[in-house]
């Protein structure tokens, strides 16, 4: 799939419509937008703003909006196909809003390199694992912990102080996520061939090298059995501990409860709740869109 | 670990294989000949295999033609051939022609056919000292290089455009000529000559690329009719020539093609069909096969099965200026390449003296033109004389 | 990535050689630089030694065409190894270097510098190094057979511009390119024309630089980086990996040795000419890469002299009456066949690769 | 650069383009094929035709036809291109299953990684071109005059030949053919859905060794159709000739939009075009130069080529 274009000239008068619509970013807030309590947030780490995004004639996202405060576990749920990892996409810069801004910390991220992104403070992790599956567990995190290293080709090619000192660095910092996460006696193995519990840690770990001030997680728990969830669980919640903020994308209802702790709902690409577990629980539009789905589906 | 130790040996075979196909190399020391002036090698130079492999294999035949002869009249081995294979390329030439030099058998050397070749091949031969003799290598500057031992029994590019524009301009008359070539170093040097002596009379010109690299030739093909050239003049070999001429008389193209002595050759005429070949016109630095050649062009045809091509008889020449000098004793480089320096030889296709820079005397350059008959031969025509 | 945590460092990952101290890796790798310096003289060695050199072609000559293609292959392997970039033009930077020698040296040149052969290398690795990156900056984005295409493309427009141009002399080509310096004790050149011996230690050196550099940079954050990439390049950039600047040092690095033997080809040569840099020759280089053990330096270096030594032996061969020789192409062809039917790694695989491949098997098997 | 000379000939040059760019494509299908289902560039594609260009001439051999031989008469002429199609049909299909069955099955069994099959395709390209270069000893090989090239439409300076008509015609026959089977049939639709997803196909009882054979099969055949064009319209082939048409014939597949037949038709004409432009603009000499100056071009707008990848998934 390629990038949504305009083929149309409707399509185009239509989208810069839509842009019209997206207020300025550094304007003062309008009062007819209550719901993006952007300015008066002195916490915001993360901003979605009315986010959409096309695919053809398919939306993915219809104007979505939510904003993640610094230090919390952020839940993103709702049910097969609602948009979450569409969502998770457009933050980490796999896909570009059709419209809408993303600010992360102050700054947009549309339009910005993925790279760019990860350098700036978001990691994520994905649905289906998505390892360096013939490096080891530690090349995994290494690969991670480059992303602030500042070692140049030069540098590597002629073995220069930076390289010894970052390889060091690097090194002992990728030990000590893969401790964390628990699987430290894995390091030196392929990472095809860990478990699949391991693999998952592992991405963790990974996502965490690179120094995230946001960590998103897509579906962490998917796959895992109950005595697995609850382990994650911990680890999340360690994560959080140490000051990063978790976005956590999630369809098992009883995980998310558990450990978030605010929560946005979407589906067929629209939000249509947001609040705490209990708020969100009680929610009849919630209730609806599971009904009938299992929770724990996968 | 078995696994991998398995791979190890697997890998091994794979190349023990290949080195025991190489094994059993060809042997080439044959019994040593007895008799005065014997026991010693005369080496052809040039390509016998690759996509240059025709030019270089009618030569080595015709080489290895006189020596066969001349040993069948000793009645032994008294010379033997040696044959090295430079695919005509120049980056292949130096490692085997180093190989030439560290046989100390190697008197003289036939080659290297081509131009290229030569500029890569010939500081080495200087080197070593062993004389060399070009059938074919054509490039002018060759002889200004300063090497002792190069000769070539033909004469070079500036002998043969003057009397090409001779023939174009006196002969057909033609009045709009149509020039194209190879951008070979030959067939563009040919070309150039050409055009500057028609001068107005060229219309227009183009170039192609080289053998083997182009066979839809229908944009040359489309210049040339709406030129309305009636001669076209291709500086370039017979390969692309016959595609060209065959292409050209299905468009339906009515004029004649010229071309240079890589040309002269009946590859031409087999690739664009007698009917459609017949008329061609080819220049060569040689003379019209006289008695003597005929006898050359039954001895070659029964030993190899095939007629002889271009430069298969200056080769046979080449390799009897050498054989000569060696019956009259002159069995070190230094006396051959002195004996060639004051040879005067009649061959089956010109008659060879060497100026000092190696070049054929050019008093003797006879340039004559050949036209490919319906038969597809190629005969003589008439001898070129420059107004 | 050696010294510190070496027991955790994949174990794995490593072969019986990559188990044992370093000394005694040292002392190995020593002992084996020092048989590479004596192989001009292999063919001295009763029994096997004949069997070994080629015959037709000067065995140092041989030697140094080995050299060349070693180096050119290290150079791909770069490229298509580690940085996973197909790349069926590669010549094309060979071509550059060695054209740009020509150009600074001979004395055919119209630039009429007529530089020693020395000075003109600095210059000819920073032009073709420009090169690759004024390629791979507009093509890089595209995907891995397009990618091959326009490599393949990128090189025949090098050919014909060296072809047809009136500055880069077409097949009159350039000739007098001067030899590289120095004198021996009796004052003769070290670099003449008759011995290809000194040519081929060059070579050699230069390759032994090049593997301490290449060797390097995979064993780096430069290594890791093009290893993400080959593996999963959108993970690779979402984990931070800046995978269009590592593609373009790689494009870089890979021209930079490719011209490294353009240079010293060009210095061993003397005469260059635009029919040299055929397409068929990039292929070539391409297939010793891969059936060398493309990702792996040993198996580059391994293919690399294959595609050079096996058409070189087999001159003047010969089988059951008939001559090997003519065949030696179609041969050649068949053996490229063999290897990568008997070995789909390649003949040293790299260690990843070779547990990648035996993954895959154990997925195909149950069918 | 010399513009009248194009404007005067654009007519004839045109028609010439077109007429290359047939057989360019019916060459590409091959490509295209094989990519679409597989993802490999089947190198040894070039030397399926290149057998073609040799078997319909040997088959004339035997009825005493050569390059020298007299125009035979019109119900002698079609006989012979018929018999001279099913030679060339045949061998070159017989010989890219060989390819398919001696360097890719084994890998495929072994599941390589795709450069080895890219590698193995080179080995036997140069196994089977070399092989036939030292049969006929590299020599060329003239093709008998079957068809004497005759004006049937004359428009301004523009003159159709019959044969142009022929190797057009029989192009665009052959195409719509192919792209009725691969669209209609139920073989066809075997290739489609290994193309999309080779998985799916097997669970869904597609046999995708089958479909394997069958796609290098059709390629094969449209090369030897290509092949018997290629003779009547070049007259001369040789051991190279597979080589060079086949670096046109991938460039114009990936023009197009490599694994879209469509694609190769459009890469191919396109393809045509340009290079006698070009050659009537600058001199046949950059003929090759501007058809890859074009492709860049084409890729760096449209990176999956003109028409995009549509026999198979489209990759992400």
């Amino acid at each position: 799939m390629s990038e949504p274009h305009i083929e149309t000239p409707e399509q185009l008068d239509e989208a810069n419509a839509r842009r019209a619509d997206v207020p300025i970013p550094t304007g003062p807030a309008t009062e007819e937008e209550p719901r993006s309590g952007r300015p008066a947030d002195p916490d915001a780490l993360l901003e979605v703003d009315d986010v959409t995004l096309r695919f053809g004639g398919v939306v993915a996202l219809n104007s979505v909006s939510f904003t993640l405060r610094k230090g919390e576990i952020f839940g993103l749920i709702g049910p097969n196909g609602a948009g979450k990892t569409t969502c998770f996409n457009a933050i980490t810069g796999v896909y570009r809003p059709t419209s809408g801004g993303i600010r992360f910390q102050g700054e947009s991220l549309v339009g910005k390199k993925r790279h760019q992104i990860t350098t700036s403070g978001i990691a994520r992790t994905f649905q289906n694992v998505r390892l360096f599956p013939e490096m080891t567990a530690l090349e995994n995190v290494m690969v991670g912990a480059d992303a602030h290293h500042k070692t140049s080709v030069i540098s590597a090619l002629f073995r220069l102080p930076r390289h010894w000192r970052e390889e060091r660095t690097g090194r002992a910092r990728s030990l000590e996520l893969l401790r964390f996460v628990g699987i430290e006696h894995r390091a030196g193995e392929v990472s095809r061939n860990l478990a699949y519990g391991e693999q998952r840690r592992l991405e963790i770990a990974r996502a965490l090298a690179t120094n995230p001030t946001l960590l998103c997680l897509d579906e962490p728990a998917a796959g895992f059995n109950p005595a697995e969830k609850v382990d994650l669980l911990n680890l999340i919640k360690k994560i959080r501990d140490t000051g990063v903020t978790v976005l956590l994308i999630e369809h098992d209802m009883r995980l998310v409860m558990g450990v978030t702790d605010r929560i946005v709902v979407l589906e067929f690409g629209k939000k249509i709740a947001e609040g705490t577990p209990a708020e969100v629980r009680d929610n009849p539009a919630v209730i609806a869109a599971y009904l009938g789905v299992p929770t724990d589906a996968a | 670990m078995r696994q991998v130790l398995a791979r190890a040996i697997g890998g091994v075979a794979i190349i023990g294989l290949l080195a025991g196909s190489a094994a059993c190399n060809k042997d080439t020391s044959s019994d040593t000949a007895t008799g005065s002036n014997c026991g010693y090698k005369l080496a052809f130079f040039g390509a016998l295999t690759g996509s240059a492999a025709n030019l270089g294999v009618n030569i080595s035949q015709g080489f290895e033609l006189a020596i066969n002869q001349y040993n069948e009249k000793k009645g032994s081995t008294c010379i033997e051939v040696a044959k090295f294979d430079s695919q005509g390329a120049a980056e292949v030439a130096p490692g085997v022609a180093r190989s030439l030099v560290a046989d100390k058998k190697i008197i003289g050397i036939v080659g290297p056919p081509f131009s290229g070749e030569s500029e890569a091949a010939m500081p080495i031969f200087d080197e070593a000292g062993i004389p060399a003799v070009s059938p074919s290598a054509t490039r002018v500057s060759l002889s200004s290089k300063g090497w002792k031992v190069f000769h070539r029994a033909v004469a070079n590019d500036d002998a043969q455009g003057p009397a090409a524009a001779a023939y174009i301009k006196d002969t057909l008359k033609a009045e709009k000529v149509f020039v194209a070539d190879d951008q070979s170093a030959y067939g563009a040097g040919l070309a150039d000559v050409v055009k500057s002596k028609l001068g107005a009379a060229v219309v227009a010109s183009d170039k192609t690329e080289g053998d083997g690299k182009q066979a839809d030739f229908s944009a040359l093909v489309q210049k040339v009719q709406s030129s309305g050239a009636t001669a076209l003049f291709y500086g370039g070999y017979y390969t692309n020539a016959g595609l060209i001429r065959k292409q050209l008389t299905s468009a339906g193209w009515k004029g004649v093609l010229l071309g240079g002595d890589g040309m002269k050759d009946p590859g031409l005429s087999k690739a664009a069909g007698n009917a459609s070949a017949a008329g061609t016109i080819v220049t060569c630095p040689c003379s019209p096969p006289e008695a003597a050649g005929d006898e050359f062009n039954t001895a070659f045809k029964t030993k190899w099965g095939v007629p002889a091509g271009t430069y298969s008889d200056v080769a046979y020449d080449a390799a009897n200026i050498f054989l000569q000098g060696i019956e009259a004793g002159n069995t070190t480089h230094e006396k051959l390449n002195e004996y060639l320096s004051t040879v005067n030889y009649k061959g089956i296709a010109n008659t060879y003296k060497f100026t000092s820079t190696g070049e054929l005397d050019p008093t003797l350059i006879k340039v004559w033109a050949f036209k490919f008959n319906e038969a597809g031969e190629n005969v003589a025509d008439q001898e070129i004389k420059i107004s | 990535m050696s010294t510190a945590n070496g027991k955790t460092n994949g174990r794995a990952m490593r072969g019986l050689f990559g188990r044992q101290p370093v000394a005694v890796r040292v002392l190995v790798m020593v002992l084996v630089a020092v048989a590479a310096y004596m192989l001009p003289y292999v063919g001295s060695i009763p029994l096997i030694g004949p069997q070994i050199i080629t015959q037709g072609i000067d065995w140092p000559s041989a030697l140094f065409n080995m050299s060349y293609y070693v180096l050119l292959a290290l150079g791909l392997n770069v490229v298509v190894g580690y940085a996973g970039l197909l790349d069926l033009g590669y010549v094309g930077f060979f071509a550059v270097g060695a054209y740009c020698t020509a150009l600074l040296t001979s004395p055919d040149s119209i630039l009429k510098t007529e530089w020693a052969w020395l000075y003109s290398i600095p210059i000819a690795l920073a032009i073709t190094m420009v090169a690759g990156v004024l390629l791979g900056w507009p093509t890089l984005r595209l995907r891995g057979d397009y990618l091959a295409i326009v490599t393949l493309g990128f090189a025949e427009i090098i050919r014909i511009v060296a072809t047809s141009t009136d500055i880069l002399r077409g097949e009159r080509g350039f000739s007098s390119i001067p030899h590289p310096p120095g004198e021996g004790t009796d004052g003769k050149p070290i670099f003449g024309v008759a011995d290809a011996t000194p040519y081929f230690w060059l070579g050699l050196t230069v390759i032994i630089l090049v593997i301490l550099g290449v060797r390097n940079l995979d064993r780096s954050r430069v290594g890791r980086s093009w290893l993400a990439i080959r593996e999963d390049e959108e993970a690779a950039e979402i984990m931070g990996v800046r995978t269009f600047k590592y593609k373009l040092w790689a494009f870089a690095i890979g021209a930079f040795i490719g011209a490294l033997g353009g240079t010293i080809w060009a210095g061993n040569q003397n005469f260059i000419n635009s029919a040299t840099f055929q397409l068929q020759f990039s292929i070539l280089v391409l297939a010793g890469v891969v059936m060398g053990g493309s990702g792996n330096i040993a198996g580059a270096i391994l293919g690399g002299a294959l595609i050079s030594y096996i058409p070189d032996r087999l001159r003047g061969i010969e089988a059951g009456g008939v001559d090997l020789y003519e065949y030696r192409f179609a041969i050649f062809g068949f053996a490229i066949i063999l290897i990568m039917v008997l070995r789909p790694q390649g003949l040293i695989p790299s260690r990843r690769r070779a547990m990648e491949l035996k993954d895959r098997e154990k997925e195909v098997a149950p069918q | 650069m010399n513009f009248s000379g194009l404007i005067q000939d654009f007519g004839p040059l045109t028609i010439a383009g077109l007429t290359q760019g047939a057989i360019i494509a019916l060459f590409a299908l091959g490509y295209t094929l094989v990519y679409g289902v597989l993802r490999l560039i089947n190198f040894a594609h070039s030397e399926v035709f290149l057998v073609g260009t040799y078997a319909c001439l040997i088959v004339w051999g035997f009825f005493g036809l050569d390059q020298n031989s007299a125009t035979p008469g019109m119900g002698a002429v079609i006989g012979y291109l018929l018999i001279g199609l099913v030679a060339a049909i045949l061998i070159s299909g017989v010989t890219a299953l060989a390819v398919e069955v001696v360097a890719y099955r084994p890998l495929r069994r072994r599941n390589a990684p795709p450069l080895a099959f890219l590698i193995t395709a080179i080995g036997a390209s140069l196994f089977i071109s070399e092989v036939v270069g030292v049969l006929t000893h590299r020599n060329q090989r003239g093709v008998p005059n079957l068809i004497r090239p005759t004006d049937v439409l004359v428009i301004g300076n523009m003159h159709i030949t019959n044969l142009q008509i022929l190797i057009i015609g029989l192009a665009l026959v052959s195409m719509f053919a192919l792209d009725q089977f691969i669209n209609r049939s139920r073989l066809g639709r075997g290739i489609r859905a290994v193309a999309q997803n080779p998985d799916a196909a097997a669970l869904m009882g597609v046999n995708k060794s089958r479909v394997i054979m069958l796609v290098f099969l059709v390629g094969g055949l449209m090369a030897g159709i290509a092949a018997v064009m290629y003779d009547l319209k070049i007259g001369v082939t040789r051991f190279d000739a597979g080589f060079i048409l086949g670096i046109e014939a991938f460039t114009a597949a990936v023009l197009g939009g490599i694994g879209n037949l469509r694609g190769a038709l459009l890469g191919g004409l396109l393809l045509g075009l340009v290079q006698v432009y070009a050659a009537s603009l600058l001199g046949s000499e950059w003929l090759r130069a501007a058809a890859f100056i074009i492709l860049v071009l084409i890729l760096l707008f449209r990176p999956t080529g003109l028409l995009g990848e549509s026999l198979g998934r489209a990759r992400a």
